[in-house]
């Protein structure tokens, strides 16, 4: 794929990177390309951070008995491991990174709608950031990323109030964001540029915005809670004082669930994208895809007491969540086979963005069928807090998400670094991410149906245990390698990589219509958009599409 | 060859074998999901690659496939439901005349105390082939009582009873794990659940000495007091409490509510809370007098003053119960009373 | 939308088409931050609706210690800021700079006067050792409308407090922060910078105060009035 | 603002201000009146109509042209009620007479 390969200048241009140099031009910037950036520098750092967490976890669980860690940091790790993660990457990742960068080019907008108020959820996150390095780095927390009551408000011994208050921070740094991408949709898109026109990677994002608008303030308030209950023991979720630590449970899940479609519906988008492009065609029914979306993030909200069904909460709200949960679980198929459908008669290319792509496909279609098996209430009741969860949300969330990341990372690194990375490297990390991915959480499904409990780091009376963690941390190196791999290519390549395209990929979409990378503006002029959605066959029968090139 | 590999874990109560029915027929349809889904994938990703000059074909899209792909699956996704509800209810519902064990979590250990008055640490001894049923709470913070063998789960919370309840078949050592992280040895909060044949279990019975855990009750019944009021006539400040177990009682605000475990223990605790129609809220709270395992003494002397049959407690009569629905010979060391730790049958 | 609508105007900015779209996408922006407001005073809600089913003779009794008219009178003065409010709006839309410095002004001291009957209420409360911690006491109050001798639970009480100061601090919190915008506002139209064509933050400060208001029409009856009559 | 929004509205924000304070003063007087369980309700409804009162016609949520703030509100409302409501179907059925301890 290098048809436009001849439009690469020779000459240097002027865009958002060489615009302006030197530190302040960066921390000050209300460009929503360079926010993203900022955001990428620092949502890697948490990236590997979580990560090395959960490599010593892995070596800990080598050996049946509790010999690498103590208990105490052990505990640690997992709880570090899980807020660093949840919190401080896969929230933020696609959303603040390739949301942030493409939503504005993707509708012909030069910015969001608040640049300022951009600006300021990085800060936010960088707040919240620093207080939970800080935390970490003094002796952390052990809750687990739960925060569950009343272990973390009367008996915890760690620094539960400083990890609580980083999460409530950079939880109104997801609101922001969540916020300024609303708003850019219905008010920033370029003339022509209907609903039915935008992209799918636009419509994912729009159903995540919504979660973390109405679902984000409900944890927060809800660790305001917690702290609360911790510094002055006011009962609220103290059995001991008449409170009832289940409230708890239900308000957080109420946001900790759909979290994890903030997590994955940005994912999908870019794997909607990236399937489009590579198999060069208009994406098989559209708004059902578009719908499907919108309908994961409004059901998300109903389901969230599946994770409560052997908490003690009454049987016939069981029955009534586990109904539920099945509402969402249908638009996810329906996504994936029409992602299927879209394959057909294609004419499809292995690029290393659609390599990921198919991964996705792999790993998110296995945990979402695992998804079943805990929403059904009998088996739940047997799998719940075992390996077996462990594993159904690493599918979803680091099988499903992370893929898409690393993907779309690709796809758009052209856009974003004006560079092109080494493909064959590129291909190989995503074939070893997917190997060492399956041989460190498939064992761990069948680790949990044979009930080895989740957060155990000393197993030496259940040795039967095992093999399964053996080859569970043997690929748990494989996949870190993986996982190392991208971050030494990018790098490299920004300065080493061939100069990019304006649209090396020959993709649909506004924003490969700008230079790479693009100027601050993005636009020279409002395009006025004229075509659908992925038109690949008029792109591929050589119509140019009539938005203004920058250059 | 699989003794330190297992794939599949032991299958010893009757609700074991529902639950690995539907978890298998979920295996199946999940597979066969996945292999359409993969099938397709790989196919079409080979039979559709990229050939110079050969230009991919638009689809729109199809309604009436939009519709199938949404149709079946919620179907399957329905009959799933059902029938995973069916069992859950089924695990969730002790049978009347269950034989009580009151079990007390606190970090990191496991006290438990037969209705018949034996009492254990980190260690439950059952009989095969009779209904167990589990009223559990917790000193501290949230534990989780399970059972993988028995495919049982419940959490255990401060403040409140949960309940469970099992039907061992096979006799054996099984593993006791807390499933809900509980702190820093929460990993250590482990132990056994020996299951032993009905006559080796009643000779680990008689090995003790102590009564029931009623007679306990009772005792302390008479220690605080509490027979000054509750007496056993209607003249008594307080409700007769004879027979008043697993009845519905009508409260002073006009509700009536069930006499279960969670009402009386939270009328010792919290007695200004469901006062009974008729009667002054005159009693003192007990929170902070009575520890955990003398509460539930006390909730098991008030039920053995219901009439026979409406608890159980102690009118199970181990000779009526049948041999084990499997009548696995009996294995290694299910019968030991103090069976070392750390050795398990498999 | 034309693409080159007429960029005199200093407030609007580049990355925006029209003043009418930078307009829109102002308001629009505040109604969802609101959204996100009400599922924040949401979760107290929830936790507050809980307990109260609950403990029901126990937060009756405990509402009945709180000075119910000195919450009303709070709410009267609340309503007459929301009317003063909306007087300035009004008055930036049709330029007429007295009135809306003066509707500012007064807007500005009602604040003051909710959150000083408010300091009123928690003093009071102080006094009477029912604010949450280690001095709470809340031994044998009588639960309105039980049988003599029906004492509220303490433990139940002090949840109510808890929920009590929690909603009615996050709130005056939200007072304050208005307090702060409408400053900004106040300084912002003593320099003629609104124009009946601009003037976006007046409505938008607008908003958020008719929120607080209506936050406060909830909190005044399920927190003061709960079985109140004799 | 439209041009016949001059003169009209000033009289309609005193009349909402008005029946506000007249709401009220009905919800601390209900208060007093024995109602059984319709007191809870009562102030709800009379708090949910001021709230209605002053998102219409103060927050001009009436006014407003396109439907969009209209559908924030709703979904809004409708997200909270989600919360509530879901919630409330745990602990309304937890303690329900004759289920597990029978």
């Amino acid at each position: 794929m290098s048809m436009a390969t001849a439009t690469v200048q020779p000459v240097e241009r002027e865009d958002y990177l060489n615009k302006h140099y030197g530190v302040g031009s960066w921390l000050l910037t209300t460009d929503h390309k360079r926010i993203a950036l900022l955001y990428l520098i620092s949502i890697t750092f948490f990236f590997f951070v979580g990560g090395f967490f959960a490599l010593l976890m892995r070596l800990e669980l080598l050996t049946p008995a509790g010999d690498l860690v103590q208990a105490d940091t052990y505990n640690k790790l997992f709880s570090m491991h899980g807020m660093v993660m949840v919190f401080f990457f896969l929230i933020p990742s696609i959303p603040a990174v390739l949301g942030n960068f493409l939503v504005p080019m993707m509708i012909g907008a030069k910015d969001l709608a608040f640049p300022k108020i951009n600006l300021l959820s990085w800060y936010l996150y960088i707040i919240g950031g620093v207080m939970m390095t800080h935390c970490i780095l003094t002796g952390g927390v052990d809750t687990g990323w739960t925060f569950y009551t009343p272990f973390s408000t009367a008996f915890s011994n760690s620094k539960v109030i400083e990890a609580g208050l980083a999460i409530f921070i950079n939880g109104f740094s997801s609101i922001l964001t969540g916020l300024n991408f609303v708003v850019t949709i219905h008010r920033m898109r370029a003339p022509g540029m209907t609903w039915s026109r935008l992209p799918l990677f636009i419509w994912a994002h729009y159903a995540t915005s919504i979660i973390q608008i109405l679902g984000t303030p409900v944890v927060a308030i809800t660790l305001v809670l917690v702290v609360a209950e911790r510094a002055l023991h006011l009962g609220i979720f103290d059995p001991k004082l008449g409170g009832d630590p289940l409230l708890f449970q239900h308000l957080f899940w109420f946001y900790s669930h759909p979290a994890v479609y903030i997590m994955i519906l940005p994912s999908m988008g870019v794997v909607t994208e990236v399937i489009a492009c590579f198999s060069r065609k208009r994406i098989f029914g559209y708004h059902f895809v578009a719908m499907s979306s919108v309908a994961i993030a409004v059901f998300g909200f109903l389901v969230w007491a599946h994770h409560m069904f052997v908490a003690g909460i009454s049987v016939y709200a069981a029955l009534v969540f586990s109904l539920l949960s099945y509402s969402v679980a249908v638009p996810s198929a329906v996504k994936v086979f029409n992602w299927t459908a879209t394959l057909y008669k294609g004419s499809i290319h292995y690029d290393a963005p659609m390599l990921y792509a198919f991964g996705f496909l792999g790993l998110f279609t296995i945990g979402g069928l695992t998804g079943l098996f805990l929403a059904a209430l009998g088996v739940d009741v047997h799998v719940t807090d075992t390996y077996f969860v462990i594993a159904h949300f690493h599918y979803i969330m680091v099988g499903g998400a992370l893929m898409g990341y690393l993907g779309g990372l690709h796809f758009w690194w052209p856009k974003i670094s004006g560079r092109l990375y080494p493909e064959g490297w590129a291909r190989l990390a995503a074939l070893i991410v997917f190997i060492g991915f399956n041989l460190t959480f498939f064992p761990q499904f069948v680790l949990g149906y044979l009930g080895m409990p989740r957060r155990y780091y000393d197993y030496s009376h259940m040795p039967e245990f095992q093999v399964l963690n053996v080859l569970s941390t043997a690929g748990s190196t494989i996949l870190g390698i993986g996982y190392l791999l991208p971050m030494i290519y990018f790098l490299w390549s920004m300065r080493y990589g061939k100069p990019a395209p304006d649209n090396p990929w020959n993709a649909a979409g506004l924003e490969w219509q700008t230079q790479s990378p693009p100027t601050t503006f993005n636009f020279v002029e409002e395009p006025v958009v004229t075509w659908e959605a992925y038109n690949y066959d008029e792109i591929d029968a050589g119509h140019k599409q009539e938005a203004p090139v920058v250059g | 060859m699989f003794n330190n590999f297992p794939l599949w874990p032991d299958r010893a109560s009757s609700t074991a074998g529902n639950v690995d029915a539907l978890f298998i027929f979920l295996i199946i349809v999940s597979g066969m999901m996945t292999l359409l889904v993969f099938t397709a994938v790989i196919y079409f990703a080979a039979r559709f690659r990229h050939r110079k000059g050969v230009l991919a074909e638009q689809i729109e899209g199809s309604i009436p496939l939009e519709l199938t792909w949404t149709i079946i699956p919620l179907g399957v996704f329905m009959v799933i439901f059902l029938w995973g509800a069916v069992v859950y209810f089924n695990s969730r519902t002790p049978p009347r005349d269950s034989t009580e064990v009151y079990v007390v979590a606190k970090q990191w250990m496991w006290k438990l105390e037969h209705a018949e008055g034996q009492r254990e640490i980190n260690e439950l001894h059952v009989p095969v082939g009779r209904d167990v049923k589990l009223i559990m709470t917790s000193q501290d913070v949230i534990h989780s009582f399970f059972i993988p063998a028995f495919r049982m789960k419940q959490d255990v919370l401060p403040g409140r009873y949960t309940v469970a309840w099992f039907h061992a078949t096979k006799p054996g050592v099984y593993h006791l794990f807390c499933a809900e992280y509980c702190g820093t040895q929460h990993s250590g909060m482990i132990g056994d659940i020996v299951v032993m044949e009905p006559s080796q279990y009643e000779a680990w019975m008689s090995g003790s000495p102590s009564g029931p855990l009623s007679a306990t009750g009772e005792k302390i019944f008479a220690e605080l007091g509490c027979v000054t009021c509750h007496r056993t006539d209607t003249q008594g400040r307080g409700p007769n409490l004879q027979g008043m177990f697993g009845k519905p009682v009508q409260l002073q605000d006009g509700r009536t509510i069930t006499a279960d475990e969670n009402y009386v223990r939270e009328s010792i605790l919290d007695p200004g809370a469901k006062v009974v129609n008729g009667f002054k809220p005159v009693m003192p709270t007990f929170q902070g007098i009575v520890s955990e395992e003398q509460l539930n003494a006390l909730v098991a002397y008030v039920k053995s003053l219901a009439p026979a049959g409406q608890t159980g407690g102690q009118t199970a009569n181990p000779a009526t119960i049948a041999p084990g629905l499997n009548p696995a010979p009996v294995t290694t060391h299910g019968s030991s009373k103090g069976s070392p730790k750390g050795t398990k049958v498999q | 939308m034309a693409a080159h609508a007429e960029s005199h105007n200093p407030a609007l900015l580049h990355h925006f088409a029209t003043e009418e779209q930078q307009r829109n996408s102002a308001s629009f922006g505040m109604w969802i931050f609101l959204a996100t407001e009400v599922m924040f005073f949401g979760g107290l809600f929830c936790a507050y609706l809980i307990y109260r089913r609950l403990y029901f003779g126990d937060f009756a009794a405990a509402s009945k210690s709180i000075d119910a008219l000195l919450g009303g009178t709070n709410t009267a003065v609340l309503i007459c800021s929301s009317l003063t409010v909306v007087l300035a709006v009004w008055a930036a839309a049709t330029a007429r700079r007295t009135l809306l410095l003066s509707s500012l002004v007064v807007t500005m001291l009602l604040g003051c006067v909710f959150l000083g009957i408010k300091a009123k209420e928690y003093k009071d409360k102080f006094d009477e050792h029912h604010v949450p911690g280690a001095t709470f006491s809340f031994e044998h109050e009588q639960v309105p409308n039980a049988p003599e001798g029906v004492y509220a639970n303490p433990r139940h009480a002090e949840i109510f407090f808890a929920l009590y100061f929690i909603m009615t601090g996050l709130h005056a919190l939200h007072m304050i922060i208005g307090l702060g915008i409408f400053a900004w506002l106040l300084i912002m139209a003593w320099r003629g910078r609104f124009t009946p064509e601009y003037h976006t933050p007046i409505e938008i400060g607008g908003l958020y105060w008719h929120f607080v208001d209506i936050v406060w029409i909830y909190l005044f009856p399920l927190l003061y009035l709960i079985d109140r009559h004799a | 603002m439209s041009d016949h929004a001059k003169s009209s509205p000033l009289k309609m924000y005193f009349t909402i201000w008005g029946a506000l304070l007249v709401g009220t003063f009905l919800t601390y007087e209900a208060a007093k009146v024995d109602l059984g369980v319709f007191n809870a309700a009562v102030a709800l409804i009379i708090a949910t109509t001021k709230a209605l009162l002053v998102a219409l016609f103060f927050m001009h949520l009436k006014g407003a042209g396109e439907k969009l703030l209209k559908l924030v509100v709703v979904s809004t409302i409708f997200f909270l009620i989600l919360l509530l409501g879901l919630s409330m179907v745990d602990y309304s059925t937890r303690y329900f007479p004759g289920h597990l301890w029978s």
